[in-house]
């Protein structure tokens, strides 16, 4: 009973690993690293779930009648974009980070910031 | 460190095995445009991070819980590829199976993100359009002087290094526009469209940055011209919805832009997909323009302290150094 | 046949992604992925012939592109002084000493 | 025109988004702006006056019926929500011009417009529309423009706040995206409305049990419900005044919206409330969150990060009425999130005006305020008593009936907790009329004048409506009564 | 002809399919990174190019046959370059050659396996 959640495990476990550099990794850059592995296995689950079997690619051909679900892959096309997106601002954070405060390690921001605080 | 980003490549390759548009967008934003990006960071932040992290426990249980919510959640769950799902009963066949005649498009999933689904579409541009101005606003430089002799000389002799490449690329570029646009043009019988093209376009003129510089690349493409363009895009997408809605249909509905329901589709569709395509391409120009110029700025700024601290450590350290 | 392709490749790929985790230097890396990318091409195409949809040559073919890009891009960069850093000299120290 | 209403919308802002870009003047794209935010008020209260009157209003989007198209469905809560955020984002809106003048560098004018009108739509967005699938986009337009707009900030520690803002968010985002993915999975179809009628048959399975887990926890991180809140602050703090203010005043209410949303419509009261113990977990986390926030609220030295702690603890209260899941404490709630955003926006407005004039918001820096802005302070302590709940104000009416809705359901101590709470609110607010009333200036400090009438006018607006509707509780008190109504499907 | 074009075809691939395992293998075993380079180009090469031809014999249609073509002109230039520039910038930047005797190999541990 188990072979058919196979799938869904192996993207559980991406997941996972996705999330847990998140919220583990110390360096920001890693984190926006996981933030896409954890994303992208999220896809993976959205693809998994459209797919069919002896399905074939959502295109309409002649000869052929089973189709895997088209609808999945719309929304996916859909949050790849948004995605990229928060990738692309999230480095440019990164940037503007590294750039104000020299380094790109979550403890070392901390602490600068809190003597800042401190001084203020 | 860089490891991470070739995760993204084995991602890929579950997609590939299911989803051909999917794959298409995966293969040229995760392997292309989202490595890059992060190339250009790590060349800003540096690739060194700190060794060692502390408290992962709390992290290690968060995750273990969610995972195993997600493991509980998913023993219910249809099995893999099976045709009987709710999934596969409900939506989706009307669109596998009317779509040709209600809209007139064999590749069924740029119908459904044409038609059916297009605010949906329009989003996802505007989302991207968001991330265009929001790096423009986080990292756009004010108006640069000219640029220092010695920087120009380093990136001569790049040029004369990459003389293989340079000529190689120089006669693949073109290539890969002409590329693009029949991916856009033909995103409506086989895989591609509007996206994808766009990430192709703007991939091609990133290897013509990449090779001969940024300044060079920005006299040929004006960045203000770009970041006009990616209003351009958005403005065409949201007035096909208007046209539509003045002939009295609904927002988006592409029927009434022409006599006949399905080359109304089509010509709505093309439309839309365009504005995709170029939105998209001067959105992600924009954001590595502006990545670069971060880049050169800051390695600017290194060189002139470098040759500062140079010149005097030359006086002193000339032999030592020779001997290392 | 195509099936035999299918699996040679997908080990080929597999070596390539040991080596890019291993590869005690950047430029060895850089070598598998580019490889893996090469690779991925392949099996994209022989996938898209046992499938029996042969659109998939699309994919193939950006993904030649995209490779070829990143491949330039990573190298572009490599040239800038972060990656400089302690390059992997194999032999440079002992025949110093030498 | 009329039935194009709902789309409208959000439609307006998004067009106008763009055309911010061919105005390169900053005085024109606010002006340009302005109006927009106009249009979209109007707009919203024409929706509300035709929802009240005719019942929900659906429109298919592309001319596709439901659940194969997108839907938006205007029922008296979206409309309700609809008419705030236009409402706080125009009046808002109005003292921009004067503030990023001070906080913002010159070439940033024009795309700060354009971000605030992207927020915009984004929140239009979310609440508006009727797909599941829809909400996520549109939650993702408005946070990446809240994450470039706190990034603005010109302390350098809003970027810091903006990349925790933006790492929280996307997991929050992509919690969510599972949540949907995974009913998608078990009922094949996006649309919220056909989403609610086919989960019962397949409400018992543990898919959808999970999927509801992730929605939940999706939605709170965006919520900053207690334990999930550790962005708000520093975000608040850190950004631009302008953008504080209406981020304050509206984007913890969308998500309040989305939850209420999510479990009414979508879920059904009796499996959210039965298939979890759903209604004591988020009891328990409103009533620390009140707690935990008032108290860090009264020991911080900022003031932004005073009211930001508030604002934790105002979500707290929502989530408390919420939680009583009777009719009554759903309006409470509703009329909670109303009033929250008028006190909140002109509180925040009046911190950017003393920003204008002093360049911080540190709490010592407020030391004889009081006589040299004194119609900013009022507004201050007006908008304070709101928040403590003192009659009169509309924070009082909230309270009023959260009070009343607790007791009603039996929960006494409940009750008794948070009048206890509001006791706390009394302690921080105090600290600030203590600095700006009973303290002499700073010394070496040059003598401050009033704030700019661009200022004033959206403050005192925001403050009147404050008394207006403490006073005068009917329109708010019927809207969102006959929303929460409808929520429970109760007839009036 | 169908015959003989299948087995040309499967013969290419065949091949094609030994020149690529070769190639990981190379690239596993050797022991500098411009031997590894040195196999993997080589062989990349002429595997990819095999069994693209292997695949255009198979094809149904011109178009698909357009395609293989393009991805094969596109494997021919981009491999070579690719390589050239990697080797060129290791170079550049310092990466030496392993040289001399094979036994001077345990002491460089150039890679683990």
């Amino acid at each position: 009973m188990f072979l058919g959640l196979y799938n869904y495990w192996i993207v559980v476990l991406l997941m996972m690993i996705g999330f847990y550099i998140v919220i583990a990794h110390g360096n920001l850059v890693k984190k926006l690293v996981g933030l896409t592995i954890f994303q992208t296995s999220v896809f993976i689950f959205y693809i998994t779930v459209g797919m069919v079997e002896r399905g074939s690619a959502p295109i309409i051909a002649e000869g052929i009648s089973d189709y895997s679900n088209p609808l999945p892959h719309v929304l996916i096309l859909t949050a790849i974009v948004v995605g990229i997106a928060t990738t692309a601002l999230g480095l440019a954070l990164v940037i503007r980070i590294k750039e104000a405060y020299g380094c790109v390690e979550e403890d070392e921001i901390q602490k600068q910031d809190q003597l800042s605080e401190d001084e203020s | 460190m860089l490891t991470g980003i070739y995760g993204l490549l084995s991602a890929c390759f579950f997609v590939v095995l299911d989803a051909v548009d999917v794959a298409f967008t995966e293969a040229s934003v995760g392997a292309g445009i989202s490595g890059l990006l992060m190339l250009a960071a790590i060349t800003i932040t540096g690739r060194k991070e700190a060794p060692k992290r502390h408290k992962p426990f709390l992290a290690l249980f968060v995750v273990l819980v969610t995972g195993s919510m997600l493991i509980y959640g998913t023993l219910d769950m249809p099995y893999f590829g099976d045709p009987e799902a709710p999934v596969h009963q409900h939506v989706a066949p009307r669109y596998i199976h009317d779509s040709m005649e209600e809209v007139g498009v064999p590749n069924i999933v740029t119908s459904v993100l044409g038609s059916y689904r297009a605010f949906d579409t329009l989003g996802e541009v505007a989302v991207i359009f968001t991330a265009g101005i929001g790096v423009l606003s986080l990292l756009s430089l004010p108006r640069r002087r000219k640029k220092i002799k010695s920087e120009e000389a380093t990136e001569e002799q790049m040029h004369e290094r990459h003389m293989v490449v340079r000529i190689v690329s120089k006669a693949l570029i073109p290539f890969i526009l002409l590329f693009a646009l029949y991916v856009q043009f033909h995103g409506d019988f086989g895989p591609g469209g509007g996206f994808q093209a766009g990430v192709i376009f703007a991939a091609a003129i990133i290897l013509y940055t990449m090779l001969f510089g940024l300044d060079t690349a920005k006299k040929v493409f004006n960045p203000a011209l770009i970041q006009l363009l990616a209003a351009v895009g958005l403005l065409l997408y949201a007035c096909v919805g208007v046209v539509s809605m003045l002939n009295g249909a609904n927002f988006l509905d592409y029927n009434v832009l022409a006599d006949d329901p399905v080359s109304g589709q089509h010509i709505g569709i093309l439309l839309i997909e365009l504005g995709v395509g170029i939105t998209v391409a001067s959105v992600m120009l924009s954001i590595f323009f502006n990545f670069d110029g971060r880049r050169q700025a800051q390695a600017e700024i290194q060189a002139e302290k470098q040759q500062s601290e140079q010149e005097q450590k030359l006086k002193g350290e000339q032999d030592v150094s020779r001997t290392l | 046949m195509l099936a035999a392709a299918t699996i040679a490749i997908l080990v080929v790929m597999l070596l390539a992604i040991i080596r890019c985790i291993v590869g005690p230097t950047l430029y060895d890396r850089i070598l598998a992925f580019n490889m893996f990318g090469t690779k991925s091409i392949l099996l994209i195409s022989v996938l898209g012939f046992l499938m029996g949809r042969p659109e998939f040559l699309d994919i193939a073919l950006v993904y030649a592109l995209i490779n070829f890009i990143s491949v330039i891009g990573v190298l572009r960069y490599s040239d800038s002084a972060e990656f400089k850093v302690a390059p992997y000299k194999p032999h440079s120290t002992k025949e110093g000493e030498e | 025109m009329l039935a194009h209403l709902p789309i409208l919308q959000v439609v307006v802002p998004l067009i106008a988004a763009p055309l911010c870009w061919f105005l390169n003047r900053s005085k024109l794209v606010w002006i340009f702006a302005l109006i927009v935010c106009a249009v979209t008020c109007v707009n919203s209260i024409l929706l509300l006056i035709e929802v009240m009157k005719s019942g929900t209003i659906i429109y298919e989007l592309g001319g596709w019926e439901a659940p194969w198209g997108i839907e938006y469905r205007i029922d008296k809560l979206n409309a309700f929500l609809l008419l705030i955020i236009s409402t706080i984002g125009t009046v808002v809106l109005f003292a921009a011009n004067t503030s990023i003048q001070k906080e913002l560098d010159e070439d940033r004018h024009t795309l700060f417009y354009s971000l605030y009108l992207l927020s915009l739509t984004g929140m239009f967005g979310i609440v508006a529309t009727g797909d599941a699938f829809n909400v996520f986009v549109f939650l993702e337009i408005s946070s990446l423009s809240a994450y470039a707009l706190i990034g603005l900030g010109r302390d350098r520690r809003a970027l810091w706040a903006a990349y925790q803002y933006l790492i929280m968010g996307t997991i929050g985002a992509t919690f969510i995206l599972i949540g949907i993915g995974m009913l998608y999975q078990m009922t094949g179809t996006l649309n919220m409305s056909d989403l609610a009628t086919r989960l019962v048959d397949v409400g018992h399975t543990r898919t959808v049990f999970v999927a509801f887990a992730f929605l939940i926890v999706g939605i709170c991180l965006k919520l900053a419900l207690f334990p999930l809140h550790l962005w708000l602050p520093n975000a608040y703090a850190y950004a631009p005044s302008i953008v504080t203010a209406f981020l304050a005043a509206t984007a913890t209410k969308v998500a309040v919206y989305l939850l209420i949303r999510f479990t009414f419509t979508v879920f059904g009261i009796s499996f959210s409330f039965t298939s979890l113990p759903l209604q004591s977990i988020l009891m328990v986390l409103g009533l620390v969150g009140v707690f935990a926030a008032s108290i860090t609220a009264i020991y911080q030295q900022n003031v932004k990060h005073i009211l930001a702690y508030s604002s934790i603890a105002q979500v707290g209260y929502m989530i408390i009425g919420y939680s009583i899941n009777t009719s009554t404490g759903v309006m409470a709630t509703l009329l909670h999130l109303f009033n929250h955003a008028l006190m909140k926006g002109g509180l925040f407005l009046a911190l950017g005006a003393v920003m204008y004039r002093i360049g911080s918001v540190q709490l010592k820096q407020f030391q004889g305020l009081g006589r040299e802005m004194p119609l900013t302070m009022s507004a201050i302590v007006i908008g304070g008593l709101s928040l403590i709940g003192v009659p009169l104000t509309v924070g009082f009416v909230s309270k009023w009936y959260l009070l009343v809705a607790s007791v009603e359901a039996g929960m006494w101590p409940v009750a008794v907790l948070i009048l206890l709470g509001s006791l706390l609110a009394i302690v921080y607010i105090w600290r600030i009329v203590e600095m700006a009333y009973f303290k002499p200036p700073l010394p070496g400090r040059e003598a401050v004048k009033e704030a700019p009438w661009t200022f004033l006018v959206p403050i005192w607006i925001l403050v009147f409506a404050n008394i207006y509707f403490g006073i005068d509780t009917r329109l708010s008190v019927q809207v969102a009564q006959a929303a929460s109504q409808s929520l429970f499907g109760i007839n009036p | 002809m169908n015959l003989v074009i299948e087995i040309i075809s499967g013969l290419s691939l065949l091949i094609g399919c030994f020149l690529c395992l070769s190639g990981g293998v190379g690239m596993l075993r050797f022991p500098d990174f411009y031997t590894r380079m040195h196999a993997v180009s080589v062989t990349d090469t002429l595997g990819a190019c095999l069994v693209l031809f292997g695949l255009m014999l198979q094809s149904p249609n011109g178009l698909v046959l357009i395609k293989l073509i393009l991805i094969l002109l596109c494997t021919l230039f981009i491999n070579p370059s690719a390589s050239h520039a990697l080797a060129k910038a290791a170079l550049r930047n310092g990466l030496l050659p392993l040289e001399g005797k094979p036994d001077n190999q345990g002491g460089n541990k150039p890679s683990k396996l």
